[in-house]
Formats: structure tokens, sequence, C-alpha cells
């Protein structure tokens, strides 16, 4: 008998507009790990919220050792032994982890009050069964990842899980943190603890895992045995092109320097050094948790860089307004679309308008008839529909990713920096995307382009580079020729 | 001496309504929303005391005056929440609604919108406890029962957020709601009940301040909550710093009363010292921690309270 | 915890535009506040025929009581003005008060001691607006500098302008010979003409409907006006546009505090003819009511703060004819206020007034 | 729509019959205005019972009573709501800072008139004022309070205390000389201790203030300081203290702290020129001043705490009382 049992889940996402899960099925036997995977946006960490009763399904069933189960919480579906272990922080960071591991199920003392003593002892007391090191009595903010990781997987096992959920846990462990964390995950797969592995990174999977489950468009695509798959067909599976067929050449450098990074400092590692020229595209490839983000925020200037650590076109930035005019040059198509891109409660067409605003007359602002024209004409070159006189936030989501693209990638921008610019792409919007992008490097923009999906650099970049675990590694060209993306992305050259 | 042992007799009437009112305002602070509303609940708390007090005796008012105020609370956030409201919003106008319908209750009951005073609800005087002594003596004797009752649910209000679960899980609440959710508890009713609490708290701040004069007098809170709702900021949203704010605070308070009799200072300017002082500190503290934290996004950040816009 | 600010919700249907809704809400608006006016009345009064007639009639029967509604929604306009720009740059200021009170007691300082007529009038214009952006000042230098959180800074700086004034009314800029505490009178020729005696008429209605024309443009027209609102709905999305944030993150907050002091002003240059102890009366907390029931629309403050002034009258004169307490007024400003932040019970109750299913 | 039609036809026509109404000549409708509340404040309701009184009298006449409130700045606004309605030939008041304010409304509306109780303002042809001598009031109180705290305290400091709420002419021109005068009658050593509360309503502040003063040695305070003044009281009961009240009817306060209560006689004073006004006395654009020669300043003995003190003590202030009357010491006002 199946210890989990999901079919047909349906979830849609009724503010955004998006269909998480369109009829996702997964099985999970006792004492097996089953890895999830798919493309970023593939609806696994919503079906993963779904079996932990964080998320309600639309349709579709449940059903936990055969019998139909309805989760209203997570607390039902801890009743049922089902506990996660999220992709991003669900601590409270300014309690301690044993207070962390105690919410909701708080030792009492005497009549009404926490015994916090009980609950040091009790974390204490799990953490030395699974061998971990965090201390019970710290508090969660001043852990370092793998202490908060380690913290979070306690927290769910307190309850005597008999399925685990993992979302993405090793993205933010050290080499060593992640084979002490595999051993655990072994240690409770042999105690009949059913687990379900969700990960970017195919040799873990294939490390890990008995079988693996495919989601693709919130559909189960595939359920395939671990032992079938090696480390290329894997990554074929999980992004369906071909990446073996894919060609990119390099360029001859072009003039130039543009963006400069030199020493600049993330928190996951050493100093970066990147140089990004005038008519060049230059690609940076890394998975969810190895500092793609930090990187974005300092090209883009939301966070604030050390000093004499970044120039654009020989000049300082300093990442606070006085980069203002600098910022004017720069295209930024950023990863978070909605929160970076838009602001959302304001009408689309003037977040379609915003960065060209300074080119209007203050007479031909006021009258209107402009900046109106040319709100359509960039919402008909980009395939915008509705109306743009409404908040940008009634836009389907699609037609907000659209918005952001085309206001970004029209004109001239000296410096482009595209962060995942595919994604929640339909294949036609994302290959005119494309098509623009490579349109401005021919007109000498310098593109600095950052994925997590090797395709789009194999497509796009003049050079690539690889960061991992806080570090920038050139791609060697085989590395692109030879389809061993996945490789290179899960360590391998690393 | 008779001057210092002075400021000290007068510091302890004068610390426990605001103490009571900053616990009330720190307790929804732990589930990370600012209830602006002290002020209008003390009213509600004062206003409960005199109005059931004089009908059913003072030990009823004062139950009247935790009960009121704690209700008005959580309907208050009840509404916000429900109504999807801003709660910020909601708080100023419980502020607004309060002395307004005090008035018409007090018009309706007593006939007056004025003074009701019931000199068999001034709460009596403790027996003087510890006669020889200075300082002590003062300072723990010759108060009133009401003050210490008032004190004592400040204490039951501090104790609740520090020592037993739901304490923990407002803080959770408060950090990140997200931590409750995996716990299964609904961050939404932790709030309600920290609202509750506030309530309560405030209640026990107005039931003291009525209770020492024995009535009813509109605007009887007198600028008391929003005194106490700096000193929560003060304390830096923390339990030991509202206590050594409000303590600071009422010190202040009793000093400026007992300066007046050198004339020196005018009540006013003295009035206005602690919001000053208040402000300087807030501003310096976001500028120290700006300073510290450089990577935080400048010109962003928007505080999440904002109106509709 | 997360804030449900009601606009976060999203909306299965196509909102409507902010013009119908700006409309909608000031209808419903209106529309509450009479239902409430009419329970408190049959509920609070005596007499609930004459409660309902002071209300309703003598606002618009009395001799001049609209010119006069007129006058006293000019300053509630024009304060919500002000706050309506710092909100709309995101900046939630609470200074109001303070702001106001700075500028009426700046107002009669200077239009006393400027030679009366036009002079004195401008300047006492001028310092009152000066005296509004100086209260708002430090809340903008604390969000500059420091991105300290303007609610908080602007309440507590506004608390010691008012505590300040009050010292200042009351001690040494008071005019001795008054048993009113309030400073000495500005000269007839500085003050706002009257238009329309007896009523307290003065072109300051005028200034604010210029003013609230002025804002809309401002809002809608302009280059700055879009970066404005862009701005105060992701200040981050503007940075990384290039906008002016530094220059965003103050301006509007002082620009607020100036149009607190211009109508602090205008109520010193009108009937008061000086500052008078206490004068601000909430009136900067009621500005913050009508901004919020004119939906942060430029053009529908006007009306709305006629809607607030009307409460204010209807309530005296119910006081005056009947016995009912003016109290009720406030009352139901809260609930209004309250009832106007709720947007999916707006929309809902909007639906049932079109003749459709909630 | 045919339903509205008929209801806008009902206003108009509404409107119309209220337009049509036509003014009375003679001053036959009083509105009495109470800058602050009656109840509880005696100077107010003797200021209501007066006029009401003084209409009963006259058949035909209206009255209606119109509470302010005590935030001054909103009276203008109020009395000119008052004016504007047309209800009102005369309007009765009472308290200092009124004068001023109805000057300005007066020059509005030049057919309303006004009488205005305890306060001075002469050659408005539209008003009538009479002013109490409140320097004698506070000269009578002051004297107890000297005769009380020395009584109490044989030996000890010669201190008194005044808790006002703010400062205003009346208080630095009048009362407080006064008080302190009657205090220097009784020993030229004595001291006050004055202490201010910033407004009319914080009770708590008012009390905290009071034992301030006690603790500086004081044993009797006088407050003027409206609602709050209640704070005073609960102090000095708290602490076996003592209060001498103004204004007539302090007793029930705090029967046994209140030990003298000086008075206004402002019902008859109201009662009797009101009277006059609604029968035709051109009295407006006069300012009279009235005090305890006339009987309109005098004190009240029936308090049990009054009773209670030595007799001799009683005697002592009831020969300071009749001296006043005659006219020693000498606080005659010809203008204010």
């Amino acid at each position: 008998m199946q210890l989990l049992a999901c079919s047909g889940i349906h979830k849609r996402f009724p503010s955004t507009g998006t269909q998480a899960l369109a009829g996702a099925d997964f099985f999970l036997e006792k004492g097996e790990v089953h890895a999830l995977v798919g493309e970023n946006g593939a609806g696994k960490s919503t079906l993963a919220r779904v079996v932990c009763g964080l998320l309600e399904p639309d349709a579709g069933t449940l059903s936990v050792d055969g019998r139909p189960v309805r989760f209203r919480s997570h607390r039902d579906a801890e009743r049922s032994g089902i506990g996660l272990v999220p992709q991003h922080s669900m601590l409270a960071p300014g309690l301690t982890v044993a207070e962390n591991l105690a919410l909701g199920h708080e030792p009492r003392r005497g009549l009404a009050f926490f015994d916090g003593r009980r609950a040091v002892y009790e974390a204490a007391m799990l953490a030395d069964r699974f061998g971990f090191s965090v201390p019970p009595d710290a508090r969660v903010s001043d852990l370092g990842p793998s202490g908060r990781r380690e913290a979070e997987i306690l927290r769910a096992v307190a309850r005597g899980s008999r399925v685990l959920v993992l979302d993405e846990p090793t993205s933010i462990l050290s080499e060593e943190e992640s084979s002490r964390l595999f051993a655990l995950i072994r240690r409770l797969k042999d105690a009949g603890t059913g687990i379900v592995y969700i990960s970017h990174r195919a040799r873990e999977i294939l490390e890990l895992a008995d079988r693996v489950t495919v989601l693709r468009d919130g559909r189960t695509l595939a359920t395939v045995g671990a032992r079938q798959l090696d480390e290329c067909s894997l990554a074929e599976l999980i992004i369906p092109t071909g990446a073996c067929a894919s060609e990119g050449g390099s360029r001859g450098s072009a003039a130039e320097p543009v963006l400069e990074f030199r020493g600049a400092m993330t928190a996951g590692g050493a100093g970066l050094d990147l140089t990004v020229r005038s008519g060049e595209i230059v690609g940076v490839a890394a998975l969810e948790g190895n500092s793609l983000d930090e990187l974005e925020d300092l090209a883009a200037g939301v966070t604030v860089p050390g000093a004499r650590q970044l120039f654009l076109r020989g000049r300082e930035l300093h990442g606070d307004g006085r980069d203002a005019a600098a910022r004017r040059e720069v295209a930024y198509l950023p990863t978070d679309r909605e929160g970076r891109g838009l602001s959302a409660r304001s009408p689309a067409r003037d977040n379609l308008l915003a960065s060209r605003l300074r080119g209007y007359s203050p007479r031909a602002y006021a009258g209107r008839k402009r900046p109106r024209e040319d709100a359509a004409g960039l919402a008909a070159a980009f395939g915008i529909r509705g109306d743009l006189s409404r908040p940008a936030d009634a836009l389907s989501g699609g037609n907000r990713q659209r918005l952001v693209a085309a206001r970004e990638l029209d004109g001239r921008p000296g410096l482009v920096i595209a962060a995942n610019p595919a994604q929640g792409l339909d294949p036609a919007a994302r290959a005119s995307v494309f098509r623009r992008l490579l349109e401005l490097r021919e007109q000498g923009s310098a593109v600095l382009l950052l994925s997590q999906d090797p395709l789009d650099l194999a497509e796009l970049a003049d050079r690539s580079f690889i960061l991992y675990r806080g570090r920038l590694s050139p791609i060697p060209p085989e590395g692109l020729q030879e389809g061993r993306l996945s490789s290179l992305l899960t360590g391998a050259f690393a | 001496m008779s001057q210092f042992a002075s400021v000290l007799s007068q510091l302890f009437p004068g610390l426990v309504p605001i103490l009571a009112a900053a616990l009330g305002g720190l307790a929804t602070e732990y589930v990370g929303v600012l209830n602006i509303a002290l002020e209008g609940l003390i009213m509600a708390g004062g206003f409960s005391y005199v109005a059931v007090g004089s009908a059913w005796g003072p030990e009823a008012g004062f139950v009247a005056a935790l009960a009121v105020p704690a209700a008005i609370a959580w309907l208050q956030d009840l509404y916000a929440r429900k109504a999807r409201a801003d709660a910020f919003v909601v708080g100023l106008s419980v502020n607004l609604l309060v002395p307004g319908l005090a008035s018409l209750l007090s018009q309706l009951l007593f006939g007056t919108k004025g003074v009701v005073a019931d000199p068999s609800l001034a709460s009596a005087r403790l027996p003087r406890l510890l006669p020889g002594l200075p300082v002590l003596g003062p300072l723990f004797g010759l108060q009133r029962l009401s003050d210490w009752l008032a004190l004592s649910v400040a204490f039951l209000a501090a104790a609740v957020l520090a020592w037993t679960p739901f304490g923990l899980r407002a803080r959770a609440a408060g950090m990140n709601p997200e931590s409750l959710e995996l716990a299964g508890v609904r961050p939404g009713r932790i709030r309600g009940q920290a609202y509750l609490l506030s309530g309560l708290a405030c209640g026990a701040s107005g039931a003291a301040l009525a209770a020492a004069i024995g009535a009813w007098v509109p605007n009887l809170s007198a600028g008391r909550g929003w005194i106490a709702l700096v000193a929560v900021y003060l304390g830096a949203k923390r339990l030991g710093g509202t206590l050594l704010a409000s303590l600071a605070f009422a010190l202040l308070l009793a000093l400026a009363n007992a300066a007046q009799a050198l004339h020196s200072l005018p009540a006013d300017l003295i009035a206005a010292a602690p919001f000053a002082v208040t402000a300087v500190v807030v501003v310096a503290g976001a500028f120290l921690r700006r300073a510290k934290r450089p990577a935080v996004p400048a010109g962003g950040g928007n505080r999440a309270g904002r109106p509709p816009a | 915890m997360k804030r449900e600010t009601g606009d976060l919700e999203p909306l299965a249907p196509v909102p409507p535009s902010r013009n119908v809704e700006a409309l909608r809400r000031l209808g419903l608006s209106a529309g509450l506040s009479a239902l409430l006016v009419a329970v408190l009345a049959f509920l609070a009064s005596s007499d609930p025929g004459s409660t309902l007639a002071g209300f309703f009639l003598s606002p618009f029967r009395a001799r001049n009581a609209v010119p006069s509604m007129l006058e006293a929604a000019a300053p509630l306009a024009i304060c919500a003005l002000g706050a309506l720009l710092a909100f709309k740059a995101g900046h939630f200021s609470l200074g109001g008060e303070g702001q106001l009170y700075a500028g009426a007691f700046m107002a009669a300082a200077a239009g006393a001691a400027v030679v009366p007529g036009p002079a004195g009038f401008l300047a006492a214009v001028l310092a009152g607006m000066a005296g509004g952006a100086l209260v708002a000042a430090p809340a903008a230098a604390g969000k500059r500098w420091a991105d300290a959180d303007v609610l908080l800074t602007s309440f507590l700086v506004s608390q010691v302008a008012l505590y300040t004034v009050d010292w200042a009314i009351g001690g040494p800029f008071r005019d001795t010979g008054n048993n009113l505490v309030a400073m000495p009178a500005i000269p007839a020729p500085s003050l706002l003409p009257r238009i329309m005696s007896p009523s307290t008429l003065t072109p300051a209605p005028l200034v604010a409907l210029a003013l609230a024309v002025g804002l809309w443009f401002f809002m809608s027209r302009t280059r700055e006006g879009t970066m404005l609102s862009l701005y105060g709905r992701n200040p981050l999305f503007a940075r990384l546009q290039g906008f002016p944030v530094g220059t965003l993150s103050w301006l509007p907050i002082v620009a607020g505090g100036a149009a607190h002091g211009l109508a602090g002003a205008f109520l010193a240059l009108g009937s008061n003819g000086t500052a008078v102890r206490g004068m601000s009366g909430g009136l900067g907390w009621s500005a913050i009511g009508v901004t919020l029931i004119a939906g942060n629309e430029p053009l529908a403050v006007p009306f709305a703060a006629l809607l607030f002034a009307w409460l204010d009258l209807g309530a005296r004169q119910a006081a005056i004819i009947s016995d009912l307490p003016p109290d009720a007024a406030m009352i139901v400003k809260a609930l209004v206020i309250m009832a106007a932040t709720a947007r999916p019970l707006l929309r809902r109750l909007g639906g049932i007034m079109r003749g459709g299913r909630p | 729509m045919k339903r509205t039609l008929v209801a806008l036809a009902a206003v108009a026509a509404l409107l119309a019959s209220c337009q049509g109404r036509t003014p009375a000549r003679d001053l036959a409708s009083v509105a009495v205005f109470v800058p602050g509340v009656a109840s509880g404040s005696p100077i107010y309701e003797m200021l209501v019972a007066g006029a009401e009184k003084a209409v009963a009298g006259i058949p035909g006449a209206r009255l209606k009573v119109i509470e302010g409130g005590y935030d001054q700045s909103t009276w203008l606004d109020k009395l000119r709501d008052i004016a504007a309605s047309g209800e009102f030939d005369l309007l009765v008041t009472s308290n200092p800072a009124l004068p001023e304010l109805c000057a300005k409304i007066a020059a509005d509306w030049p057919e309303l008139r006004f009488f205005i109780a305890d306060g001075y303002l002469e050659g408005n042809p539209a008003i009538h004022t009479v002013l109490y001598n409140q320097a004698e009031q506070g000269y009578l109180v002051g004297y107890l309070a000297a005769l009380v705290t020395m009584d109490r305290n044989p030996g000890g400091p010669l201190v008194a205390g005044l808790v006002a709420a703010q400062r205003y002419p009346t208080l630095d021109r009048l009362i407080q000389p006064g008080f302190e005068a009657g205090l220097k009658a009784v020993d030229p050593g004595f001291r006050l201790e004055y202490r201010e509360i910033g407004n009319w309503y914080d009770a708590n502040k008012a009390a905290e203030l009071a034992r301030s003063v006690f603790d500086a040695g004081a044993r009797v305070i006088l407050p003027i300081a409206g609602g709050a003044g209640l704070g005073v009281v609960s102090a000095a009961t708290e602490l076996d203290r003592s209060v001498v009240w103004f204004d007539g009817a302090g007793y029930q306060l705090g029967p046994d702290t209140v030990v003298g209560c000086a008075t206004l006689a402002q019902d008859r004073l109201v009662e009797e020129r009101v009277k006059a006004l609604l029968e035709g006395k051109r009295l407006f654009g006069t300012a009279d001043i009235v005090g305890a020669a006339d009987g309109y300043v005098g004190f009240d003995p029936g308090g049990p705490a009054y009773a209670a003190l030595p007799a001799e003590l009683r005697l002592r202030f009831e020969t300071a009382i009749q001296d006043l009357r005659e006219g020693k010491p000498d606080f005659t006002l010809t203008g204010f």
C-alpha cells in the first residue's frame, strides 16, 4: 500500500492567475526516497505545500496509507506524520532553535507557563539523536545557513515524521554539510520514513533517490526508477530541449568595458572579478542558492557594493540614490519581475513608460497623446494585451512579464542586465525576448545574462561562467558543446 | 530630601497608567502591528469603570474596565482583518470613536457630558506598610489599592508576553507568520488575542486613572496613551526596554511636576520632552541600523503600515 | 506579520477605474453618514424629529450656513491634499496636527508683525507654510538620511510642535490683554477678505479647489507626478529606474507640511483673526479621514471635506435645535472612516447598489 | 422617479415655510451658551438656573441651553452657529474670555444682543457685561486658607497652594493677587505655591501637582481648574489636607475636605439682568462691576468641614467677611 498518494491535484492562484498544478500525480512508498524534479515553475513547491497541508488543492485527492485525507492546516498533515523542510526559511528568526521547535506544541510548566528549559532539553535530545550540531538555545538569526537548515529539519522530524518533504534542502549547504544530511536521510529511510526530495542537483538525486517523478507545467510527466538514469538523461528529463544539441560560440572579445566587478564580495564567498564589454553577452549560470541572486543585486544596484568594487564605464557605482543617472542607461530585467520590475498598483501605462518619462517635454506629457501612442506601440510590439490604464496587477501574469521586457529592452541601453529572462515566458515570448537581446548586442549594448537555466546561456552567451558556492569559473567552450551543463552546474567542474 | 521623597511618592501613581498602557502597546507590537488606539482604549477603561462602578460598585467597575476595552480591541482587530481594512486606520477611528461614545453615553446615563464624580469609586489608600522608612515608605506605603490592582494586571500582561506559549507564538507571528503556519497555529488568532491583551492592559490603565480621582473626566487619559506608545518604541519593542522607558517617562513627568515649584520650566515644554527625546532616539536608531547594515535597499523599505494608496 | 492592507487583494473581476471607485466611496460614505446620523438621532435624542431637522435642514437653511460650511471645509481640504501628496509618495505622515498648529502660529506672528495690508497677508501665508514645512522637516530628514519610519517620527515631532506652540501662544507670544489664550490680533487689512458677511466665507475655498485641481494635474499629467506615484507604490522599482529617489524621499513630506501650514495660516487669517490656543482641534486627524474617504483622489478631496464640514455643522445645529450631543459628529466620522478603508465591503455594497448581487 | 419628485417638492415646501418666518422684534428668544459643561460646574449651573428663572417670568419668552465644551478654540464657531441659526434674540453667557468673541459675532450679526456675566467689555452697543470682583473672592478664600493652615499646623510653614488649569488675565490680575492678599492679611509671612496643569481636564495630573504642593508643606489648596479641580480634592482627601473652593457649591465634592467655599450670586445676577433686558431696559453698551459690597461675592458657610472648624476661627473669618463688605480692604475696580 502506498504511504502517500496524490492524484489529479489542481491548484490555481487567482492573485497571479497562474495554474500552478494541473493534474499532478505523485505516489510515495514506505522507506523510499522519491525525487521530485522539474523546471522552475513546474509546480514542485506547490505540490509540496499541498502535501503538507499549507495549501488546499482546488481538485484532486490525497490519501495516506490508502485512506483519503483532507488537510486544512499543516497541523492536520503533521497528525498524519508529514513533516516539511521548506525551501525558504519558515523559522521565526528572533526565537531560539528550541523555541521554534516547540512552537505550537509548547511544553508547559505550572498552569500556563512555557517551559523553556524543557524545550531546550527536548531540542537537544532530538539534535543528539540525529547527530546535529546546532545549539538548541541559539537564536535562529545568529545561525549560519547550515544551522538554520538543521533547525528546519529538526522541526520537521520532531513530531515523528512518517513522510518528510525536503524542498531544495542542500541549496545553501556546503559539501560536508550536504553529506551529513544525506546520511541522515538514509537513516530515516531505513527506519521506514518516506522521503520526498525536491532538488535541481542531478548528482544528489542520483545518489539518493529510488525513484524520480518529473513535473512539467503542473502535470506529472513521468515517474522513473532512478537506476535507469544518468546525469545527462536526468537533465534531459528536466529540461526538454536537448542540451547536447545546443551550440554556443565564443566571439572575439569586444571593445569597451561597460560593467566591471573588481573583487566584489558576496556573502557566499570570495571576491568576484568580471568584466562585461559592449557588444557582448556574458552569461553566468548557477542553481538556486549559489549567490546568483546576490550577483544580480549587486549588478542591478539593489545592494550596496564595497568601496571601489563595482564600476560602470569606469565610474564607481555606490548602489544608492547617487547612481540615479547611471541607472538610467541600464536596462534591467529582474528575476523578481513583480517586486522590482513593476510598481504593480500603478497603471500599466505608467509602468510601461517609466524608463522614458524624461524623454517627454512637460507639454507633450500633459497632452497625453504621445505617451498614449508610445505605450500602445510598445504594447503592440511585445504583444501585451489588457487595459493599459488599469493597475499593472490587473494584467495577467504573462502580460506583466511582457510589460517588463517591453520597457527594459526597448531603446538602446548601454548595459542590459537580464536575470532569468525566459522565466515564466511561453516559447514564442521567449524567442522574441532572446531575439531582442541578440539585437541589442549587435547594436553595441553590453549584456550580462544571469540564469539558472543553462540553455539560456548556450543560446545567447558569448562567454559563460558558472557561479558555484560563491566562486565564478569560466565554462570552457567544450562544456557547452558537450552538453554537460547539468553536471557542470551540479559542481563537477567547480 | 523631602523633595526627593515627594518625587518618589509621585512616581508610582504616575507610572502605573503609563506602564499598563505601554504593555498593551507592546502586546500588539509582538505580533507586528502598531496599536495606535491605546489612548482611546484607556478612555474606554476609565469610562467603563465609572459607568458600571457607579451602578454596581467599584469591583464590578474594575471588571468592566478590563472587559470593555478588551472587547473593543478584539473587535477592532477582527474588523481590520475580516474587512481587510488597514489596522492602523481602524485604530485611529477607535481613538475618535471612544471619546464620542463616552460623551454620548455619559449624557444618556448621567445627564452630563462633563465630570461624573462618585466618591465611592475613589480607591482607598492602602495602610502605610513601611512607616518609618524614608525612601521605601513613600514608594510602597500609602498607595492606592487601584494602582496595585492595575499594576497586577500589567504584571500579568508582562508575564503572559514573557513566559507563556502565547507570548512565544505572538513573537513568532511578528517575526515570521509562516513559522506559525508550520506549527499549525493561525496567525490571525494570535493577533486577535494580542489585541485582546492590549485592550485589557489599557483598561487597567484607565481604571487606575479613574479610581485615583473617583470620577470620569472627559479626556481622562490626557495623552498617556501616546506616551505609552512612545515608551514602547523607545524601549525597542522589548519587554525590558518598555518597562525601563515607562519608568523613565514616569520619572520625567514626576520631576517635571516637582520642578514647577522652582518656576524654572514651563509645563508645556516639559510635556514636549518625551516626544522630542523619542524622536531623536528613533532617528538615531534608524541611522545606526542603516550604517550597520549597508546592504539594505536605500530608498526602499516602506513601512508595512502604509495607507491604502 | 503581514499587513493585510486592503489593496493587496487580488481581484477576480476587473476593478473599476479609480475615478469610479472614488465616486462610489464618496457616495457610500455620505449615505452611511446619513444613516448613522439617523440612527444616533433615534438612539440618543429625545426629539429625533428636530434632531434630524437640525442635521439635514439647518446647514442648508440657516442664514449663511452654506457659505460657512464651504469655509470650514477649506482648511480641511487643504490639509487633506497635503496628506494625500505624502501618502501618494508612500509616506504615511501623521504630523498634520502639529504642522497645522505651527502654521497658524507663524502666520499670526508674521501677520501681526508686518505692515498691515497685502504685504502682511503675504508674509503671514508664507510664514504659515514655512511653519508647517519646518515641523515636517525632521521627519523628512529622518526618512532621507536614516530611512526612519515617517509614521512615527512625523507624529512625535508634531507632538513636540503642539506643546511648543501651546507654550508660545500661552506664554511669550500671548496677547495679555485678552482673556482668551490667543495671540495679538492680526490687523484687519492683512486678513483674508470676507466675501459674504456675516458668513465666514473667504476666498480660502477657492484656493482649496485650485490646489485640488493642481494636485490632480500634477499627479496625472506631469512626469514628476507619475514618478512620485510609481515611487510611492514601489520605492525599489523607482530607484532601479533611476528616478530621483533622494528627493522623492523627503520633498513630498515637506510639501505636505507646507500645505498644512497654509491651512493653519488660513485659519488664523480667517474669522479667528489670530492664533488661538488649541486651534488645530483635531483638524489634522480629520484631514486623514478626508483623504481616506476621498480614496486618495485629489478631485474627490473637496467633496469629502464638505462631507466632514457638513457633519460638524449639522451636529452643532442639531445641538442648538435639539439635544443631540455634538460628539455625534465624532462618532459618525470615526465609523465612516472605518468603513471607508474596508475595500471588499465597499465593493460588495457598491455591487448591491448597482442592483447586482454582492 | 415620481416618488423622488414628490419628496423634493415636500422638502422645498418645508424650506419655503421656514423662510417665511418673521423675525421677532422684541427680545424673546434666549440662548444660553455654556462655555464648558454645565453639570458639575456651579457657576454654569447658576447661569442656566438664573436664565431659566428670568425667562419663566416673562410670558412668551423661550430659552435654549447650548453647551460649548472646554475647547475654547471651538467657541467662536459655536457662537457663530447660534447667531446664524436665526432662532435667538439674546445670547446669555458667562466667562471672562467671551466678550472678545461675542464682539466678533456682534459685528456680523448686528440684531443679536448679548449679556455676559463674569466678563468685562465696555462700549459695544450690542453687549452688556457684568464683572465680578474676583479679587474679593480670592481674598476671602485666601484669608480662610491662611487661618486653616495655621490652625492645622501651628508653627508649621506658612504655605498655601493655588493649582490652576492655565494662566489667563482674570487669574493673573484678580484671583491670584486677591488670594495672596487674603493670605498675607492673616500673616505677611505667607508664601504661595503655584502650579499649572496645562489644560482644564487632566484631573490625574492635578492630583499629582496637588500632592507636590502638599509635600511642600501646604495644608490648603485653591483649585482654579474646571473639571481637573476634582483631582485636587481627591488628593487632599487622601492626604487628609484641605481645599478651599471658588465660585460656589463645592462642599459636596469633598464634605470633609472642602473647608470653605466662596460664592458668586451668579443665579441672582443672571436672573435680574436677563429679566431687565427682556423687559426692555437699555443696558447694552454698559459694563458693571459687582462685588462683596452688593452681595454678589460672598461665602457659603453651609459645609460640614467649615462647621467643624474651631468657633474662634470662624468668628475671625466672619469678621473679615464683614470688613470686606464694608470696603476693608478696598478692592474697588473702575475698569478691567
